[in-house]
């Protein structure tokens, strides 16, 4: 009977309910894997996750750590021993308590490759978790301990700066050892057996329409909590979410199409979001005119992404640096890249004159390159404005390939492209995350980089533990990355249209992703 | 058609003037496909069809702007005497482009609707006519291949021919015609029970000319509705599958293309969205006004 | 014609073997993994088509599937983890079937009922007026519709909800979305095939008879009419009832075409399989359902099928 | 006081640019409980005066008319082109009060006429119900009454099927019994026994005599049949090229015609009455040998039921001969022409063609019963005519030509109706279509359905001695089916009778026609009418037993032993043998050795009835 509970759940209209309740409503991405932190995951487990788990701690939007699961930390002098201590009057919402075993539990679980979770190679720096996963090494030798109930101890293989950082992706997130088993079991989706540690828990899951949290009232912080009910309903289409937010139906659509800004500007309903994500272009090296430097930098200098944002809507912000624009810096608590130079500067006289050294002057005799790119709306119209860019400035031809997502991400995956659209947005809140993509190893690196310089630097950022120095040898790396050797064509980093009712306050965002959060969200009258 | 049509109304000028005898010659000659007495909503329609074929050759060939010509300044803009459809998002002259798209859509409408035509009346009378087994087998495969997600190979072919024209068609032939296979074979079915179909057998006619003169004619109202039909759909369907990725590329697009890139400025800019449809709907109004016109005119046939 | 009822779905029966077989070479052709997301790496791609048995031949991947199909199990989805494809098709299943249902049958009544005005008045205005709302419906693409409905019903006079199927009230939109344009079809089919019929000797004898006009129409001419126009429906029909992914992700379905068109953006294999297996079946019943039909409307018809 | 008064009736149809007067001026009145016969040649307008009475010519006819009246009261249909639609649509409802009810009509083609999709039954009853308050239950036995009445044996079995499931006769009778359903105030027949074999005809018009005495109803009479008319008709009406040329008493006309076309008409009726010239008949040519069709009913669920259309019949037609076959309606005569044709299989048996095979595809040409139904809507008779000569021949386009237009002369049309359509045809012109069309190829062997039932009787004429002139000329063979028995001896010199699938007695036209020997032939032979209405009226009782109600199992005892009066014991358990006599051959007990005594070889048999 999912038809007759929707009514009053799901249906529920007005941010402040039908009995005095306080509840939302909160629209959601088309579902997609499960909610099991160890399992497959996307989309919607990140919507209940943060309203339904606690991680460890994490940092909140000034950059102070927010203590949730853990009580405190400590860390060792070289960085490669932590030991969290839990909250004692911490439980899952049906009672039990929150024991150090219920983090390893997802850890282990995580690391099995069958799981196809896509997190695990984050929990790589934990000790022997990469040769556990590779079948080398048996779960028990992890560098994860229980050392009692309440107390945690991870050690990690070499020093890892950003460890805390790490904490708030699923992997690190509890899973109830009463209940989680098996990936497959279908557990996490079941009421009876999802249970949450954070402020909400899984009240209900309708599948492909909606999910209700109900305010945990066993949470240690439950005085905090202002909602009775968040549900959260799954749209397909971003204007129908629109749609629904104007008819009532939804209290927040997040995530909007930019048009949204023209027809809600100046409306308080619209909030407008940082997202810690940038789009870029892969060159691949291994093609003809892409090996040479001068070819990728005149490209790189030649466009205009001033005028490419323009048109590709309003929710773009130009940027020329690999890691996102609105990436903060913790210890200074401004954006990281503001505090370099930038890589590059856009430059047409300069491109075409690198573009006449490589042999091509005036686009003569460049071959023509395909730019492949998921039929998104998105892409499709950037690649249609470099494309352009690239023909009135350089003279040289791009063919357009737009390509179903899945053939986008094989060819992507086994490198062959000319040229590839590329979007990051961050797991965690550190640059590394980005700069990690461009190592010689890692798999998101498809376009044949391989630069030992490179990799050296951020290896070296990677153990550095004075925050100043390391932020430096990132800048570096980014700096030889994109502004020396032009390994990617960065164009954008983008922004979030959101829609919220006024009247709900304490709406709070993710630093890592940009992401929001409605865990102390209330309703003002 | 065209030509058929006006050298069979020379025909019938002559005639009035001449004798009885050469009138009955002049009509005997022509039988195919005789034209002579089609209406005005024919003439009405093929003059509209016309005309949306010329501008959409000519106008991308002689306006000033090109259909992929981008400007940052006229991001939006509304109608205007140089830009009388106003421009998109990109700055691109909608007028261009919306006639360019009127060129692709015209291929794939109407080389769909001749390449589905075309097998679904062979496939549906060869059915419908022989019935029993070959009926039976014929249409299970028909429901088969109908069954088959068209997803599945479009993208294929998409992967294999590449993103053009020639395998969209080819994609939406594949199953396309499966419909009209099965009017005409419930035609074909229900007329050769007929005595006339008995009395033409008798004559020696053989099963193609049963079915070519005899059968079909008299189905033709269904047919042609359907074929008019199958204009649009395959117009619609080539844009689905751009939406799903898997059609022309960017920037060339169809009229199908054009309405669906419109959607999400849809209550922003609306006229971005209505020009295109305006256009495909008049597109429409002349394949069915074409098509009234036969239907029309084999009903005043049958009438004397 | 029960023998032939009996042919015909042990036809349908290795028809569907047949559509299997493609289906299944044919998802197994195309480029992509069911794992291949944003962020997994390959190793996880390896280990996941290990245990999803994808690095078996594809001749025994075929086997097995075929053996599993046998004993009635569709499999486990590869992308949604632990729901089997039973589970999936038992939940799409009802609200698209429902809305296709209902969207056919609105758009038979008004198609037909449009037709035959069309065809029996001799009101220039109304024939006019009709044969143009038919183009409006067969030329404005389907999404479209949708969001002008969505827009102006749900948002502009707030009248309607747009998202969802909780209540009764929430069919309304799609199922006229739906409808538009196989009502278009069908009144134009019904228009010609009436006229046609109109004409006939018998209706003049209906009328010798003295029947009214509209006794005529309702007891003879619609009978022979709606045969060519039933060819039409069926496939109409079939194809609304296993769902349409413009309307059910405009309108926030939980509906077949969705899931679909996902699972083949996805790469589900045993979904796509599933769902093609399903659809088939839908398809090949409703066929025969419209060919019994035709048979039971046109007793020539009839004798064929023996 | 008049029951009907049509007062200066015109239809014009608009055909393109030519305008064409089908009806002109046409006035005439009918009386309560009067039977008035309209005769006139094929074309002459008789089926499209009778639809405008009743207001159903279709839009493009223009009717224009100074009034027409019943019972006084007025039912002019409204000048389309200056009334409103107020009129109309009060024409409209006045009309659908009156047709049916106060005024009902017999259709000339019974096949187009009923809807192919709708049961029988359904047709009947539901023109019951339409005019009078009762429930289904009683409709259905209404109707049932109503098929028995015009003598449709096994009425509620006949009730469940599909007018394709009847005979062309059979289906006559459904369109009657539909008229008769509401005991209306006027019957207009419309050539309404024209299908039908003599006995059918005689009861028919029994039945027309017996309610226009008892019930008052008035009969207005449309026939070809100059014997049917003086049979039954008190006054006459002929009509020529769409006017009235001469109205009378029956009397007056048959004695004293004075209009050229009445006495042209009466001549040739009388020429009818002659025999045909002695042809040799060559090595045989066709051999039937024992074949035999069934019909399985359809059903979903329940049992399938076996029509026996055809059962073991053997004949031998030979070169240049005529055979001719008679028989009433409904017992197989058209379903035993196709198989001779090889349109349809036999179920049994085997039919062997001797003649030259090579020349054409089908080497034996038919013409089809029904004259409508056989003729493609949607070409022109133009082409209708040029598809067999397309086909068969090398002919250059003028020869083609040539020849159509000859064909088109000999069967009495022009060239100029090359052009149209069928539809633009009358019943008769249609018909003469069809036996052009089969003609065109010179077959050796022509299979006729029928071919002039449905003509006037100067192009009866004119037809049958075209037929008889290129059998001389080409020595051509018929096998020539027919109900009207004065046809059947006017051109075959041998000839079959059937009776419910069989064939009952076969012999030389002569012989039979002065001595028929089985009873049904005798009861065939004794219900011809004769053009004269004192003769006609005097021929009382024809020979007109009722069924009886015994149920024959299928397939034993001879078929005609339930109407058979002098059916014995025997006849209803086994089926008779062929007994030979000379040239005669008859399937009846009465002549077996049992029954007819052992004779010596020399002694003659006489009938025995
Ligand atoms: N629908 C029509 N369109 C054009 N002309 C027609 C139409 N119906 C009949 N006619 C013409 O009107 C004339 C009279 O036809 P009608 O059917 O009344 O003849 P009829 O006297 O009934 O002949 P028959 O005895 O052969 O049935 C014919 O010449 C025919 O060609
Ligand atoms: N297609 C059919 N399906 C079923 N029964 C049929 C079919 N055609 C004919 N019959 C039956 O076969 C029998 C003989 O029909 P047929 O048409 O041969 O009669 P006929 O001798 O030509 O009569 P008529 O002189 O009235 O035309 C009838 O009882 C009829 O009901
Ligand atoms: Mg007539
Ligand atoms: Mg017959």
């Amino acid at each position: 009977g999912c038809g007759k509970q929707g009514k009053d759940s799901a249906a529920g209209k007005t941010a402040d309910g039908e009995n005095g309740k306080k509840e939302i409503v909160v629209a959601t991405n088309s579902e997609t894997g499960g909610l099991d932190p160890a399992g497959m995951i996307a989309l919607t487990y990140l919507s209940y996750s943060v309203s339904a788990l606690d991680e460890l701690l994490t940092y909140n939007e000034k950059g102070e750590i927010d203590y949730r699961a853990a009580e405190s930390y400590e860390v060792n002098d070289d960085s490669t021993v932590w030991t969290f201590h839990l909250r004692k009057e911490a439980v899952w919402s049906d009672g039990t308590p929150v024991t150090a075993a219920d983090f390893i539990n997802t850890m282990v679980r995580s690391l099995d490759p069958k799981s196809g979770n896509g997190y695990a190679n984050y929990l790589f720096p934990v000790k022997n978790a990469e040769a556990i996963y590779n079948g080398e090494a048996d779960a028990g030798t992890l560098g994860a301990k229980a050392l009692d109930d309440y107390t945690l101890e991870i050690a990690l293989d070499k020093p890892c700066v950003y460890f805390l950082d790490l904490l708030r992706l699923p992997v690190y997130t509890p899973s109830c050892v009463k209940y989680a088993d098996a990936v497959d079991s279908g557990w996490d989706k079941d009421p009876k057996t999802s249970v949450a540690n954070g402020p909400f828990y899984l009240a209900e899951y309708v599948p492909e329409q909606y999910f209700v949290l109900k305010k945990n009232e066993k949470y240690w912080n439950a005085d905090k909590v202002k909602l009775d009910q968040i549900t959260y309903r799954f749209f397909d289409d971003q204007q129908s979410m629109a749609s629904a937010y104007e008819t009532g139906e939804v209290d927040v659509a997040p995530a909007l199409q930019s048009s949204v800004m023209d027809l809600y500007q100046g409306k308080d309903d619209l909030v407008i979001t940082d997202t810690i994500a940038t789009r870029y272009i892969y060159p691949n090296l291994n093609v003809k005119p892409l090996d040479d430097v001068r070819v990728r930098k005149a490209i790189n200098l030649a466009i205009d992404r001033e005028e490419l944002c323009k048109m590709v809507g309003d929710d773009t912000e130009p940027t020329v640096n690999f890691i996102a624009k609105y990436m903060k810096d913790k210890q200074t608590g401004g954006y990281f890249v503001d505090e370099a130079e930038p890589p590059f500067k856009e430059n047409l006289k300069e491109a075409k004159k690198l573009l006449a050294d490589a042999g091509y002057p005036d686009g003569k005799g460049f071959p023509k390159l395909t730019y492949n790119y998921p039929s998104l709306e998105m892409d499709s119209d950037t690649a249609q404005v470099v494309q352009e860019q690239l023909k009135q400035n350089l003279n040289i031809d791009i063919e357009l390939n737009a390509q179903e997502l899945q053939v986008n991400y094989t060819e992507r995956r086994a490198g062959n492209f000319d040229l590839c659209r590329m979007n990051w947005t961050a797991d965690f809140a550190d640059p590394y995350t980005y700069l990690s993509m461009l190592l010689s190893n890692s798999t998101y690196n498809c376009s044949g980089i391989h630069d030992e310089k490179y990799d050296a630097l951020v290896e070296q950022s990677d153990t550095e533990k004075d925050p100043a120095k390391r932020a430096e040898l990132m800048h570096e790396a980014e700096k030889l990355a994109v502004g020396e050797e032009f390994y990617i064509i960065p164009l954008y980093s983008m922004k979030s249209c959101n829609l919220i009712r006024p009247t709900i306050k304490g709406i709070t965002q993710i630093p890592a992703t940009g992401a929001l959060e409605y865990r102390y969200a209330e309703i003002t009258e | 058609m065209c030509m058929a049509g006006s050298e069979s109304q020379e025909g019938i000028s002559m005639s009035k003037s001449k004798n009885t005898d050469k009138k009955i010659k002049g009509h005997l000659g022509k039988h195919r496909i005789r034209l002579s007495g089609v209406n005005r909503l024919f003439w009405a329609g093929l003059v509209l069809l016309t005309i949306l074929m010329l501008l959409a050759v000519l106008v991308p060939a002689f306006s000033p702007y090109s259909h992929t010509k981008q400007s940052a300044d006229i991001q939006n803009a509304v109608s205007t005497l140089s830009h009388p459809f106003g421009t998109d998002k990109f700055g691109r002259d909608i007028f261009v482009r919306v006639w360019y798209g009127t060129r692709i859509s015209l291929t794939v409408g109407m080389g769909s609707a001749l390449i589905c035509g075309m097998i679904g009346i062979l496939y549906g009378s060869i059915a419908g006519y022989w019935g029993g087994k070959t009926d039976l087998l014929m249409m299970r495969a028909a429901d088969v291949i109908d069954a088959i997600p068209s997803l599945l190979y479009v993208i294929l072919i998409m992967l294999v021919m590449g993103a053009n024209v020639g395998s969209i068609l080819f994609g939406i032939c594949i199953s396309g015609w499966i419909d009209l296979a099965r009017i005409v074979r419930g035609e074909v079915q229900r007329l050769k029970m007929r005595e006339f179909s008995m009395a033409a057998r008798l004559a020696g006619a053989g099963a193609g000319r049963i079915l070519w003169r005899h059968l079909l004619p008299n189905a033709a109202g269904p047919i042609i509705v359907n074929l008019t039909f199958m204009i649009p759909k395959a117009i619609f369907t080539e844009a689905f599958l751009s939406f799903v990725g898997v059609g022309i590329s960017a920037p060339n697009a169809s009229l199908g293309t054009l309405i669906q890139d419109a959607r999400s400025q849809m209550q922003v800019y609306p006229f971005q969205m209505l020009y295109p449809i305006l256009v495909l709907c008049i597109l429409i109004f002349s394949m069915n006004l074409i098509g009234a016109g036969l239907e029309h005119y084999m009903r005043q046939m049958e009438e004397g | 014609m029960f023998g032939y009822t009996c042919k015909r779905v042990f036809i349908g029966i290795l028809s569907l073997f047949v559509l299997v077989t493609a289906a299944f070479f044919l998802t197994r052709m195309m480029p992509g993994s069911p794992f291949q997301t944003g962020n997994v790496s390959e190793s996880v791609l390896t280990s996941m088509e290990e245990e999803y048995g994808l690095n078996e031949p594809v001749f025994k991947q075929y086997a097995t599937y075929l053996s599993n199909l046998m004993h009635g199990d569709l499999g486990i989805s590869f992308k949604k983890p632990g729901v089997r494809v039973s589970e999936v098709i038992t939940r799409a299943w009802p609200a698209t079937a429902a809305l296709g249902a209902l969207a056919i049958v609105l758009a038979a009544v008004v198609g037909t009922l449009l037709g035959i005005w069309q065809a029996s008045t001799k009101k220039r205005l109304v024939k006019g007026g009709i044969f143009f709302s038919t183009m409006l419906g067969t030329g404005i693409p389907n999404f479209v519709i949708a969001l002008l409905l969505m827009l102006f019903f749900g948002v502009k006079l707030k009248l309607l909800p747009i998202a969802g199927l909780t209540g009764a009230e929430n069919y309304i939109l799609p199922v006229v979305s739906l409808a538009v344009y196989p009502a278009a079809v069908i009144t134009r089919l019904m228009r010609n095939t009436f006229q046609e019929e109109m004409n006939r000797d018998y209706v003049v004898l209906a009328k010798a008879k003295g029947l009214s006009w509209r006794r005529t129409a309702v007891t003879h001419i619609l009978k022979n009419a709606w045969i060519p126009v039933l060819n039409y429906i069926g496939p109409a029909a079939a194809f609304l009832m296993t769902g349409s992914f413009v309307v059910e992700s405009v309108f926030t379905i939980p509906g077949l075409g969705r899931e679909f068109v996902n699972s083949i953006e996805n790469r589900d294999y045993t979904l796509i399989l599933g769902l093609t297996i399903f659809m088939g079946v839908t398809v090949i019943g409703i066929n025969l359902l419209t060919d019994l039909l035709c048979a039971w409307l046109d007793p020539r018809v009839r004798r064929a099928y023996r | 006081m008049s029951l009907l008064r049509v007062e200066d009736l015109s239809v014009q149809f608009h055909d393109k640019d030519r305008r064409q007067e089908a009806v002109s001026h046409l006035s005439f009145e009918v009386c309560p409980g009067e039977i008035v016969g309209i005769v006139g040649e094929s074309g002459s307008g008789k089926s499209t005066g009778m639809h405008a009475v009743l207001g159903l010519l279709p839009e493009k006819a223009e009717v224009a008319c100074e009034r027409i009246l019943l019972d006084q009261r007025e039912i002019t249909p409204p000048d389309l082109k200056l009334a409103d639609r107020k009129a109309v649509k009060a024409y409209e409802r006045t009309m659908e009060a009156v047709r049916g009810n106060e005024i009902a009509m017999v259709f000339q083609d019974p096949l187009t006429y009923l809807n192919p999709t709708v049961k029988i039954g359904r047709q009947i009853t539901e023109t019951i119900r339409a005019h009078k308050k009762c429930s289904q239950k009683e409709a259905l036995e209404h109707a049932e009454e109503l098929l028995d009445l015009v003598g449709i044996r096994k009425a509620s079995q006949r009730m469940r099927q599909y007018p394709f499931e009847l005979s062309g006769g059979m289906r006559q009778r459904v369109v009657i019994a539909i008229a008769l359903a509401c005991e209306p105030k006027l019957l207009i027949a419309d050539e309404p026994t024209t299908a039908l074999d003599v006995t059918v005809q005689g009861q028919i018009l029994e039945l027309f005599k017996k309610i226009s005495q008892e019930m008052g109803t008035a009969i207005l009479f449309v026939s070809h049949d100059l014997g049917v008319i003086a049979s039954l008709c008190r006054r006459v009406l002929v009509m020529q090229a769409g006017k009235l040329v001469e109205e009378g008493t029956v009397e007056d006309i048959f004695y004293e015609p004075r209009h050229p076309y009445t006495r042209k008409l009466l001549a040739q009726a009388s020429k009818l009455q002659k025999l045909p010239e002695n042809v040799k008949a060559g090595e045989p040519l066709l051999r039937i040998e024992h074949v035999s069709k069934f019909y399985t009913d359809i059903g979903y669920w329940k049992k399938q039921e076996k029509t026996e259309a055809v059962l073991d019949v053997s004949l031998q037609i030979g070169r240049g001969e005529t055979y001719g076959l008679v028989g009433e309606s409904g017992c197989g005569k058209s379903t035993l022409a196709k198989m001779v044709t090889g349109l349809l299989k036999p179920t049994a048996g085997r039919i062997v063609y001797e003649g030259e095979k090579k020349r054409l595809k089908y080497p034996i040409q038919m013409v089809f019963q029904d004259p409508y139904a056989s003729l493609n809507p949607r070409m022109t008779i133009g082409d209708i005519l040029e598809e067999p000569l397309l086909l068969n021949t090398e002919d250059s386009k003028e020869e083609r030509l040539r020849k159509i237009e000859e064909l088109l002369k000999l069967v009495g049309l022009t060239l100029e109706d090359a052009q149209k359509y069928p539809r633009a045809f009358s019943g008769g012109q249609r018909q003469r279509i069809g036996i052009a069309r089969a003609l065109i190829l010179e077959p050796e062997l022509l299979i006729c359905d029928e071919p002039v039932s449905a003509l006037d009787v100067s192009i009866q004429e004119q037809i049958l001695s075209l037929l008889e002139n290129i059998q001389k000329e080409r020595g051509i063979s018929y096998l020539f089916i027919s109900h009207d028995l004065n046809v059947v001896k006017r051109i075959s010199r041998k000839m079959g009778v059937m009776y419910a699938g069989s064939l009952v007695e076969t012999g030389s036209t002569k012989e039979i026609y002065s001595d028929p020997w089985h009873p049904y032939t005798k009861a065939l032979l004794s219900a011809v009418l004769v053009p004269d209405p004192w003769k006609a009226r005097r021929k009382k009782g024809v020979l007109h037993t009722e069924e009886k109600k015994v149920e024959v199992p299928l397939g034993r005892g001879c078929p005609f032993a339930p109407r058979c009066g002098y059916a014995m014991a025997c006849c209803f358990t086994g089926r008779p043998d062929w007994y030979q006599f000379e040239g005669r051959k008859i399937a009846c007990f009465l002549y077996s050795e049992e029954h007819a005594g052992r004779r010596s070889g020399s002694m003659k048999m006489t009938s025995q009835i």
